[in-house]
């Protein structure tokens, strides 16, 4: 019998909050609601959402830690919605690393194998590969609170390593270290993954935590899940206004349709966006297509798809791009801002201000005209 | 539809079991307050007599003019007193035992704890010394200085217990704000530790209230004390007015005590 | 929190309270200081005429250091003699527990703190207690024949002009006497026995059903049987000698080793005190307890602790008959107010009341036949209790006390005796 | 010496003087040079003596092992009520209550109650009398006066089972909930969180309060007068008799015995900062 394809797969499922109703001041139902969510085995999965949207409270319901009032829970080919925590075949890791302060770091990672009377010879032999393979050879005897905040995650992921969970559900790992840190977290997360073949679902606040760790990303709005898509697709088409101004992506402004091919924009007429309908994913909402003109809209560019250079044209070779670009010539650069993601300059153009990538090599100075120029292909449209 | 909030039970002990423990547990607290109520209104109550033979209320009216009003009194002054006194000299002790680390921190935490910890016929003998060398030997005032060693003793540590794990940042900021140290204790140190306080003043309250050898051996009788009362009468076989001592030693405190539980919240001030 | 300045007056401050209090402790083995004795003023006391003694002792208070283990003595204390001194001579008695022992350890520690006077003024002692305190000159006296009241005193009676043999020569003043008993219960055993022959085919009779008490009483228990069975009190009266005790404790352990098997838990441990054998005895584990007041058993069956079927009686072979006095301390603070007290405890009229059955039921020191008119006559038709023993018969077997040096042996002896016994017969 | 000594330690000391007299004072009294019966001249036949008395060591045995057994006992049933009753839930609530109340009683008056309760004419056997099981006090087994200290340890741990189990819960409640959570999700089931997680912590941060009242129970006097057989004796028992022996030559060692218990006191003392040092920081 072949075993299922999905590590973890949840359908409709609604989790109450335990906060009492006076906190959360929405008129809507209290809780999460109308959740369905797959991970294959061995994917990995991001949640993404702003704090506060209930996504610990999900991981805690698939790992059995919370209640749940409606939908269904599968692990592999089990139906764990009404099981135990400890019978889910599921691995619940806190977001600052929870090891048993009263055992060493060797008795933390064999304590699944300890409680489910493993015999001692293949019990330390386990532990000894996780040790090393996640380059904790040398702390096998140290107490947990001597470790370092890295060295206590690597722990954790080697202990839920050691119960051969078929699901990881990992919260907020990495929101709370600094950059080296988060690396090394990051890599250990990887390399702890890559050696079985669970489903992991990750929870993050932060992009690109969720990029560098996620097959897929699901976005978690409203309190429930708005979109789950590759990062490419996810860039590409946002489901929905909110998801685009939550991955904050694109650069928004407002439109008027005029016909079905193209849309008055401040920026002036636009053509119709219309690749980014058609690889819209299938949970995607039909009503695009159904623009009528006169119709206003909300119209969102990608970032990198903006590109400004000084006046003077450029060398033959960008005039290939030119078939797709939208030209604005003469506007106003108001500010340069460096980033890591890249040098970018604030431009005024009419009564818009948008932010187009500048060669760092030559920054036009601050209230020069310089032109900018658009890839349509990066535009997408919305129904306001 | 789905049956209602399924909390995932994280109970150790299944009911049938539960409601044993409990019944067990409320005989074993329950039973002796029961016989003592019997014992002070037992006529008689010998072999075989399950019940007292008789009811009579001669010991409890005894009690108004007899010595153990008079003892209950003392003992309820003395303990307020001791108390009081425990408490502000342990809480800054307390506060500058938290101050030192390492090896230091344990040296003054057992010499804090010794006078709680040593048997009170050796403690006694030191106080009779102390005692007679500030001149209050066998008096009241001798027996409050005996009562509030130990009691000093406890609480300091549960004090160091609550500074150590507290940390001084709020200390720190209200300094960095320009308060002086006066303003510092009553505006920032003193306010946050109410449920700590509270606490201490109970416990220090209950070591003299319940304290009976170290007043045996140090107060020289100077003072009539409840527990001493009812030491003295039951060793001498008045099992009817001790068991009246008894009740007036243990209700009040128990009700100071609930009184305590239901105001402060869960108090985990007590030193682990 | 305490700034670097105070910190460092306070380590100096710190550092010569511990010196000092270090040296006291050395200094205060050197004896006592001459204001802390009161022997000066006791001797002054005595030379004055009584009533400027009462003049003095008027309006001060009097701390009086006794045993407040019995509600019906402290409340003849508290209830009928304090109002009567406060009334009488304007003195304020503080009664506070304090039994024999502790009495002499608070007294030479007292000393040797040497820091003024003591607290207590008046002590309620007696036998060992005496010789001890004497032995460590803890006493004030003499005093006790300048009393008015002393002039009634029985004082041809040995049981009273001795205290264990001592003659308390004016150190202390008697108070009141009582005579040991055992105590039966007429339901269980109406006839028993009368002699320590009859006691010991009784117990053998009746295994586990008797046994005696670590305290006090016990020891007199055993003290009477060695009497009874060496040869008499004669045989160990005036002063004590190595080779009399030996004998008389040769005795004891004989009975013991042969009788104790068939005691209550065949003899592997004794109640601790009185007290546990008036439970023991209520609660039938036992049909035998006793006392060294022949009247207590009156008290405690109206008290409710002893059965009202329970009565005392006097073996035959004589049972020991001793007083209890009053003292004062070498470092009393109101000598005055003391002597004023023991004065108003001989007066023939708190003799009377104390004899009382509903009071006290304590056997006066008075020579009733010397008492002022009305009391003579009173002391003469006072109720005898029908619970008590006839006045005739006690007087008859009562036997006095001997050296106390044969109680504190005999009381060490029989405790290595009873915990080398019991450890090899565990039960 | 005291130039380096840190400030609050010479405070700590201060309020340890009275101890640091009585250890004073009693080396000199069993050295016969201080308190009744002493003499100039200072003699070790006081110390000699209790040093070899066989009654001397069999005392102390007895009194620890009253003090181990009754502390076990109020240990683990504070453990338990602590472990079995985690939750806010009324009964649990009700469960923590019942076994905190009795925080207050003294010793005392737990002993005499034990006294009245457990004695061969106690109020168990007069149960058992009316029920036919036993016909006369001496059928009931010794509880009370007997070597094996049953009456005694039973009341003392009676006694110790409010204050452990305050401690216990305190402990309880900082225990965190995401330790149980992280071994449920690891495959614990509920019993097996509560053997190695919940009690592994419990025990190991209340073994300095229960060494606290393994040291109360060892030193409680009036307990062991009410309840004690005469051989063997308990310690503070023994002590008290010779503080209070007619012989005043024997009541310097009354002092020797005194420092004993305080020696074992100090140990204790020792033992409990170890266990706080070590296991204090457990659970915060």
């Amino acid at each position: 019998m072949t075993r299922a394809a999905n590590a973890l797969s949840v359908e409709g499922l609604a989790v109450p909050f335990a906060t009492p109703a006076s906190l959360s001041s929405t008129a809507g139902p209290q809780g999460l609601h109308l959740i369905s969510l797959e991970v294959a085995r061995g994917e990995r999965v991001v949640l993404l959402g702003p704090s506060g949207e209930g996504k610990t409270s999900l991981l805690r319901a698939i790992a059995g830690l919370t209640p749940v009032s409606a939908g269904r829970i599968q692990v592999g080919d089990l139906d764990v919605t009404h099981m135990s925590a400890e019978s889910r075949g599921t691995v619940y890791l806190h977001q600052t690393p929870v090891l048993f302060p009263h055992l060493s770091v060797e008795a933390n990672v064999a304590f699944p194998l300890t409680i489910r009377r493993v015999p001692a010879a293949e019990r330390t032999r386990t532990v000894h590969t996780l040790l090393e393979r996640l380059h904790l050879g040398e702390l096998a005897k140290r107490a947990p609170h001597t470790l370092s905040g890295g060295q206590k995650h690597r722990v954790a992921l080697a202990r839920a390593l050691a119960a051969k969970p078929n699901v990881l559900l990992l919260d907020e790992p990495l929101s709370a270290l600094d950059p080296v840190l988060r690396r090394d977290v990051r890599d250990a997360i990887r390399e702890a993954h890559a050696e079985s073949d669970a489903g992991l679902l990750l929870v993050t606040h932060d992009l690109d935590d969720a990029t560098s760790l996620g097959d897929r990303l699901a976005i978690m709005l409203d309190r429930t899940i708005a979109q789950v898509a590759t990062a490419e697709v996810l860039f590409a088409s946002p489901v929905s206004v909110a998801v685009m101004r939550f991955v904050g992506l694109h650069q928004e402004f407002a439109g008027v349709v005029r016909d079905a091919q193209s849309v008055d924009t401040p920026l002036g007429a636009v053509p119709m966006p219309r690749g980014a309908t058609a690889s819209r994913d299938a949970l995607s909402d039909p009503h695009v297509s159904s623009l009528s003109s006169g119709q206003r809209v909300v119209l969102g560019i990608r970032s990198d798809a903006i590109r400004c250079q000084s006046s003077a044209p450029r060398s033959s070779a960008d005039r290939r791009e030119l078939t797709n670009t939208l030209t604005l010539p003469s506007a106003r650069v108001l500010s340069i801002s460096h980033r890591s993601g890249g040098t970018t300059a604030a431009v005024q153009l009419s009564d818009v201000v948008m932010h187009a990538l500048v060669d760092p090599m030559s920054l036009p100075p601050i209230d020069s005209l310089v032109t900018v120029h658009i890839d349509v292909r990066g535009l997408i449209v919305f129904p306001e | 539809m789905m049956p209602p909030a399924l909390v995932p039970q994280s109970r150790v002990l299944t009911s049938p079991w539960r409601a044993m423990a409990i019944a067990a547990l409320a005989i074993s607290t329950v039973l002796p307050f029961v016989i003592l109520l019997l014992q002070s209104f037992g006529e008689s109550w010998r072999w075989p007599d399950v019940l007292p033979s008789g009811l009579t209320g001669s010991a409890w009216r005894a009690v108004a003019g007899g010595s153990l009003g008079r003892a209950a009194v003392n003992s309820a002054a003395l303990g307020v007193a001791t108390a009081v006194a425990a408490v502000c000299v342990a809480l800054p002790v307390g506060r500058s035992l938290a101050q030192l680390q390492g090896a230091w921190r344990h040296v003054a935490a057992a010499l804090v704890f010794l006078p709680v910890a040593a048997p009170p016929i050796a403690l006694g003998a030191g106080l009779q010394i102390v005692t007679l060398w500030l001149g209050i030997a066998s008096t009241s005032v001798g027996v409050w200085f005996s009562h509030t060693v130990p009691a000093i003793g406890y609480v300091s540590l549960l004090f160091l217990g609550v500074f150590t794990s507290r940390g001084t940042e709020a200390e720190e900021a209200a300094r960095t704000l320009g308060a002086s140290t006066w303003h510092t204790w009553t505006m920032v140190v003193i306010p946050s530790l109410r449920a700590p306080i509270t606490e201490a003043l109970a416990i220090a309250f209950l070591i003299s209230w319940t304290q009976v050898a170290l007043t045996l051996v140090v107060g020289g009788g100077a003072l009539r004390t409840l527990p001493l009362e009812v030491l003295t009468l039951v060793r001498a076989g008045q099992d009817r007015p001790a068991a009246v001592g008894a009740l007036l030693l243990i209700v009040p405190a128990i009700a100071a005590l609930a009184a305590l539980r239901l105001g402060a919240r869960r108090t985990d001030a007590l030193p682990t | 929190m305490i700034g670097c300045a105070h910190r460092r007056v306070l380590v100096r401050a710190l550092r010569s309270v511990v010196l000092a209090l270090g040296v006291t402790v050395f200094v205060a083995c050197a004896g006592e200081t001459s204001q802390q004795s009161a022997q000066l003023e006791v001797a002054a006391l005595v030379a004055l005429p009584w009533d400027s003694v009462e003049a003095r002792a008027r309006g001060t208070t009097v701390t009086w250091r006794k045993w407040r283990g019995d509600p019906a003595i402290n409340a003849y204390v508290d209830g009928w003699l304090a109002p009567r001194l406060r009334s009488l001579y304007d003195i304020t008695l503080e009664a506070v527990e304090g039994q024999g022992p502790e009495i002499v350890n608070q007294l030479v520690l007292e000393r040797e703190a040497g820091r003024g006077r003591g607290t207590a003024s008046l002590v309620w002692i007696n036998g060992e207690t005496f010789s001890n305190l004497r032995a460590e000159s803890l006493l004030a006296g003499p005093w006790a024949g300048v009393l008015p009241n002393a002039a009634f005193v029985d004082s041809a009676s040995p049981i009273i002009s001795r205290d264990f043999e001592q003659d308390p020569s004016g150190f202390e003043s008697p108070w009141g006497s009582v005579q040991f008993a055992l105590i039966y219960d007429t339901v269980r055993t109406p006839k028993p026995p009368r002699s320590f022959d009859e006691l010991s085919a009784w117990i053998r009779a009746n295994p586990g059903r008797f046994t005696h008490d670590q305290g006090f009483s016990g020891i007199t228990f055993l003290k009477m049987l060695m009497y009874a069975r060496g040869g008499g009190v004669n045989a160990f009266a005036n002063g004590f000698t190595e080779e009399r005790y030996a004998a008389g404790q040769q005795v004891v352990f004989a009975w013991l080793d042969s009788t104790s098997s068939s005691f209550w838990r065949n003899g592997s441990t004794y109640p601790p005190d009185v007290a546990a054998m008036h439970r023991l005895f209520a609660n039938a584990e036992i049909d035998f307890s006793m006392s060294n007041n022949q009247h207590d058993v009156v008290n405690k069956v109206r008290q409710g602790v002893l059965p009202p079927t329970a009565r005392a009686l006097v073996l035959r072979d004589g049972t020991i008959a001793n007083s209890h006095y009053v003292g004062i301390p070498f470092n009393a603070p109101n000598p005055a107010g003391a002597m004023v007290v023991a004065n108003l405890l001989l007066s023939p009229e708190a003799q009377f009341e104390k004899q009382k059955p509903s009071v006290w039921a304590d056997g006066t020191v008075l020579n009733v036949r010397i008492v002022p008119e009305p009391w003579r006559a009173r002391f003469a038709n006072a109720e005898a209790d029908p619970q008590a023993i006839p006045r005739d018969t006690l007087s008859r077997y009562a036997v006095p006390e001997v050296s106390p040096r044969y109680h504190e042996r005999l009381n060490a002896d029989w405790r290595d005796w009873a915990r080398a016994a019991t450890s090899s017969r565990e039960p | 010496m005291l130039r380096r000594v840190p400030f609050p330690v010479l405070l700590a000391m201060l309020v340890a003087t009275p101890v640091l007299f009585g250890v004073a004072y009693s080396a000199l009294a069993v050295l016969g040079i201080a308190g009744a019966g002493a003499s100039a001249v200072a003699d070790s036949d006081r110390l000699f003596s209790v040093l070899t008395d066989r009654t001397t060591w069999r005392a102390t045995g007895w009194s620890l092992y009253v003090a181990f057994s009754s502390t076990a006992i109020a240990a683990t049933a504070a453990g338990a009520v602590a472990l079995l009753f985690p939750t806010h839930k009324r009964s649990d609530r009700f469960a923590r209550s019942l076994a905190t109340l009795p925080l207050p009683v003294p010793h005392l008056v737990a002993a005499a109650t034990a006294l009245f309760v457990l004695s061969q004419s106690g109020l168990l056997a007069r149960v058992l009398h009316a029920l036919g099981l036993i016909d006369a006090p001496a059928n009931m087994p010794a509880l009370v006066y007997d070597a094996g200290g049953i009456a005694l340890i039973l009341a003392l741990a009676w006694k110790e089972l409010p204050f452990l189990a305050v401690v216990a819960i305190a402990l309880r409640a900082g225990i965190a909930r995401d330790l149980e959570d992280a071994a449920r999700t690891l495959g614990a089931s509920p019993r097996t969180v509560a053997r190695t997680v919940t009690w592994p912590l419990l025990w190991r941060g209340l073994f300095p309060a229960v060494i606290a009242t393994f040291v109360f129970a060892f030193g409680s006097f009036e307990s062991a007068v009410l309840l004690a057989p005469i051989d063997p004796a308990a310690l503070p028992v023994l002590t008290m008799e010779r503080f209070a022996d007619p012989l005043l030559a024997r009541r310097g060692e009354a002092y020797g015995l005194a420092l004993i218990a305080l020696g074992v006191a100090a140990v204790a003392v020792a033992a409990h900062e170890v266990t706080r040092a070590r296991w204090g920081s457990l659970v915060r």
